[in-house]
C-alpha cells in the first residue's frame, strides 16, 4: 500500500460519505466547500447558506450569474429545486437552534477536548469573525476538514488551543489527510487512517493523547468519484 | 429521495409518547390542526402538557383532549371564553393545571427555543402577578422580565401547501403560531390543504422551510358539525 | 347644554378623532372595536389585529366570511387594500418594539399614575391575559376607553389600582362617558368634559385628584357621523 | 393618503444627521442598498456608527463613506477581505473604531431592537474573545453570553418590490438581513426596483409590512463600473 497523505478532495469525499439522506448541513470555506461535489446522487441533502438560502446548489455559470443569489463566500450560487429562502435572523435560528445536522468547518486548531479555533490568526491585521461561531455553537454535529499539520510541519491537533477560541468542546470529528479521529469524552480515538502510514507516526504528527484500538483501519479511498 | 408526506394524520401522530409536550398552532379556529388534534384523541397518549393561545372549543380537538383527561397542563395565553366548556370545568375542579403566560411571551419563548436562546428579557408583564417569582432587572429605564424558551417534543400545525421537503406556505391570518411552533419542537408535524411538486413553490414566498418540518400530511380543513 | 353622558359610539368618535393619518393602531374589545368605524374617510389608518393582520378591514359580510381571516376577538374580519400578514413573533415584535402608534383598550380600572387594570377580575373563574399586557408596554401611546363609574357607581378612576395590574405607568389619556383626562408626570389632567357637568361633578366620581383650569371645553360631538 | 414613496435617494436620506448610528442591509452586494449609500456620501453626514456584515468594496457605498473619514465606527461581522481595503486602511491608521460581533448575534441584536426585547441570553461565542467582559450564565447546561440590543436611528435597506403603505418583498437572498434592520431603526428607509399600486402585492408574500417602512424610492440595481 502506497504511503501517502489524502488530497483536499479525498477529505471532502469521507466527510461526504457520513452524510445522511435529508440532512441539513452547512460547508464553511475551502475544503468543506468541496464536500458538496460528492452529495450528488441517489442522497437528497439540504444545503444551508448563512445568508439565508436552504437548497444551495452548485457555483452559478456565467450565464446563470445572479448577484443577489450567493453564497458565504459572495460567490454567485444557483438554487436547487426545493429551495427555500429565510431572512438572516430566522437562518442563524437554524443554525444555532440545532437545526442544523451537520456543520463542516476548517480549523486553524483543534484540542483533544474538541475545542475549535479558527477565526483569528494572532497578528492578523483586521479581525473578522462571521458566522463560525453561530456554526459552532448551534450545529447538533460539527465536524472540521484540515490538514493535520501546519505549513511549519507543526500539529494543528493539540493538547489546548493556542489561537483565540471560536467555541469550546464542539467538534465531533476531525477529517485531516492523514486521518479520522473521534473526539470524546476521555480525549481522541483514532477512528481511520491514510494510506501505508502507522499510528505511531500519527502520534508524532499529533499534539494530543491518541487513542489507537489496533488494527486500524485504512481510510477507503473507492466507492466515490474523486476526481 | 426526501419525503416528509405520511399517508395520514393517525400515522403522523402514532409515535407520541404520554407525558410529552405539545405546541398546538392556531388561534382560535384559524390555522388549528384540528385533524392532526382528533388524530391525537384517537391515538390515546396522555399526561399531555399541552401549549396553544387558546383551549379548544365545544367538544373537540383541544377541547375533546382536555375533556377526556388526557391533558395535565396548560400553557396558554387566553383560555377564559365561554365555548372552552372543557377546560373551565376540568380547571374549577382542580384536574388541570395552567400556566398563564402573555400572548406576546408566549411566542416569543417558542421562537427562543426554536431560535437556540437560553432566554430573553421583556417589558410585558413586568410589575403583574404574572411575572411573581421571575428575576427581573431595569434595563434603559424599563423594568423588564426574564422569560425562559419554551420548546416542544411534538408541534402541530396547520398549513395552505407543502412539498416533500415540508416546505410550507399558510393561507392568510391561519399563519399566526404556525411557523414559529415549527421551530420549537423536537419533531414537527404540518397538516395542509394540498401537496405540490418540489420546485412548484417560489423560494421567496415559502414561510415555513423544510428543515423545520419533520412530517406532512394532507387534511381537509377541519369543520366540526 | 341638555346634561347627559356620551354613548360608546360618541366616545369613540372622540379616540377616532386624534387618529392621525398613516398611524398604526390597534383597537381592543368593546369600545375600542367601535373607533374603527370613525376611521374612514380621507384618513388612511393601519389596523393591526395581534393575530398578524397589518391592514383589517370592516367585519365580514356573510358572504366574505374566510374562518382563517379574524380578529383578535375570532370575529371574521376584511382586509383592506395593502394589507399584510405576519407571523405571531413578528406580530408581537410590532407591539412590543414601539411600532404600534396608539392602542385602544377597555380597562377595570387606571390610576392616577396611569397604571392599568384591565385582565383580571378577582375571583373570575379562569383567569385570561391574551395580548393585554403586551399592548401595554409596547404601544407608542396607550389611550383607555371605559364608562366612568362601574356598575355600581363605583369610580373606575382611582389612586391606586386594586385590581390586578396589566401595566405600570402606561395609560396616556383616558377617555369616558363624562370626560376626557390626560395623564401627567403628576397626574391627572381634565382636557374636556361631557356636556352639562361641571368639574365638581366629575370630581365626586373621579377616585383620584383631578388638575382642572376653568373654563373646561366641552367635548364636541359634532364633526364626525355619529351613528 | 399614506404614500411613503419620496422621490430619489437624496430626499430619502436628506435629514440624516451627524453622528447618526445607520443599519446597512445586504451580504457583501447582495441586497445592499448602494443607491442609498451614494446618496449619503453627497449629503455629507459625518461621525457616523454603520451597522452591517461588511464594510464595503472597493471606492464606492460603504467603502467610499470609510475612505472619506465620515464613519467613527464599524460594528460588524466579516471586515477581513482584500475589497475592504478602506476600513483596513483606516483601522490601521487608528482611524476608526471596530466591534466585531459574530453573525447571528448581530442580526439577533437587531431583531432584539426591533421586538422591543432587553436582551437574549446565547451561546454564541461563550468562552472566546468576543464575549469577553460580557455577563455569562450557564443555562441548561451550556455557557450563554447575554447580549444586548442593537438599535439604528436609521436603516438603509433593500428590495425588491414596495407599494405607497411601505409593504415590501425581497428578491432570493437580496433578503438577508434588510428585514430585520426594517424592524430595528427609528427611520427605515428602502430602495426597491419597483414600485407598485396598493394592493397589487399579495398579502402572504410581503415580507416586511408598512409600520416597519419610513420612506422608499425606486432605484435601479447599483452596479459598481
Amino acid at each position: 500500500m502506497e504511503k501517502r497523505r489524502l488530497t483536499k478532495e479525498e477529505i471532502a469525499l469521507c466527510i461526504a460519505r457520513e452524510i445522511s439522506e435529508g440532512a441539513c448541513v452547512n460547508l464553511g470555506i475551502g475544503i468543506p466547500t468541496l464536500v458538496a461535489r460528492y452529495l450528488a446522487g441517489e442522497r437528497e441533502v439540504m444545503v444551508h447558506s448563512e445568508n439565508g438560502i436552504i437548497g444551495m446548489g452548485p457555483p452559478a455559470a456565467p450565464d446563470e450569474v445572479d448577484l443577489d443569489i450567493v453564497d458565504a463566500g459572495k460567490r454567485p450560487v444557483t438554487l436547487v429545486k426545493g429551495a427555500a429562502i429565510i431572512d438572516h435572523a430566522t437562518s442563524f435560528a437554524l443554525v444555532r437552534g440545532g437545526h442544523l445536522d451537520l456543520a463542516v468547518l476548517g480549523a486553524l486548531q483543534v484540542s483533544e477536548h474538541g475545542d475549535i479555533a479558527n477565526w483569528r490568526i494572532p497578528g492578523d491585521a483586521v479581525p473578522g469573525v462571521g458566522g463560525a461561531m453561530d456554526l459552532c455553537a448551534g450545529a447538533k454535529r460539527l465536524v472540521v476538514a484540515m490538514t493535520h499539520t501546519d505549513r511549519g510541519g507543526e500539529p494543528k491537533i493539540v493538547a489546548e488551543c493556542t489561537y483565540p477560541l471560536t467555541a469550546r468542546r464542539k467538534v465531533c470529528t476531525i477529517y485531516t489527510d492523514l486521518a479520522v479521529i473521534d473526539v470524546g469524552p476521555d480525549g481522541l480515538h483514532l477512528r481511520e487512517i491514510a494510506p501505508g502510514w502507522t499510528a505511531g507516526e500519527l502520534r508524532q504528527l499529533t499534539g494530543a493523547p491518541l487513542h489507537v484500538e489496533e488494527p486500524v483501519p485504512v481510510i477507503a479511498l473507492h466507492g466515490g468519484a474523486v476526481s | 429521495m426526501i419525503n416528509k408526506v405520511v399517508e395520514s394524520a393517525m400515522t403522523a401522530v402514532a409515535d407520541v409518547r404520554s407525558g410529552s409536550t405539545i405546541l398546538v398552532g392556531g388561534f382560535g379556529e384559524a390555522g388549528s390542526p384540528a385533524t392532526l388534534l382528533q388524530a391525537l384523541i384517537e391515538q390515546g397518549a396522555t399526561d399531555l402538557t399541552m401549549v396553544s393561545n387558546n383551549v379548544g372549543y365545544d367538544d373537540y380537538g383541544l377541547a375533546a383532549l382536555i375533556a377526556r383527561g388526557r391533558v395535565r397542563k396548560m400553557i396558554c395565553a387566553f383560555p377564559n371564553y365561554a365555548a372552552g366548556i372543557a377546560f373551565r370545568n376540568r380547571y374549577l375542579a382542580g384536574q388541570i393545571e395552567l400556566e398563564l403566560v402573555p400572548q406576546g411571551t408566549l411566542v416569543e419563548r417558542m421562537r427562543a427555543a426554536g431560535a437556540g436562546l437560553g432566554g430573553f428579557f421583556t417589558p410585558t408583564g413586568a410589575e403583574t402577578e404574572l411575572s411573581a417569582g421571575k428575576e427581573t432587572r431595569v434595563i434603559d429605564g424599563v423594568v423588564q422580565v426574564l422569560e425562559r424558551p419554551l420548546k416542544g417534543d411534538y408541534a402541530l400545525i396547520r398549513g395552505k401547501v407543502a412539498d416533500r421537503w415540508g416546505n410550507l406556505t399558510y393561507w392568510r391570518a391561519q399563519r399566526n403560531f404556525n411557523p414559529i411552533m415549527a421551530m420549537a419542537a423536537t419533531t414537527t408535524i404540518a397538516e395542509v390543504s394540498e401537496i405540490v411538486p418540489l420546485g412548484a413553490i417560489d423560494p421567496d414566498v415559502i414561510i415555513t422551510p423544510g428543515p423545520f418540518i419533520h412530517r406532512v400530511t394532507v387534511c381537509p380543513r377541519y369543520n366540526p358539525t
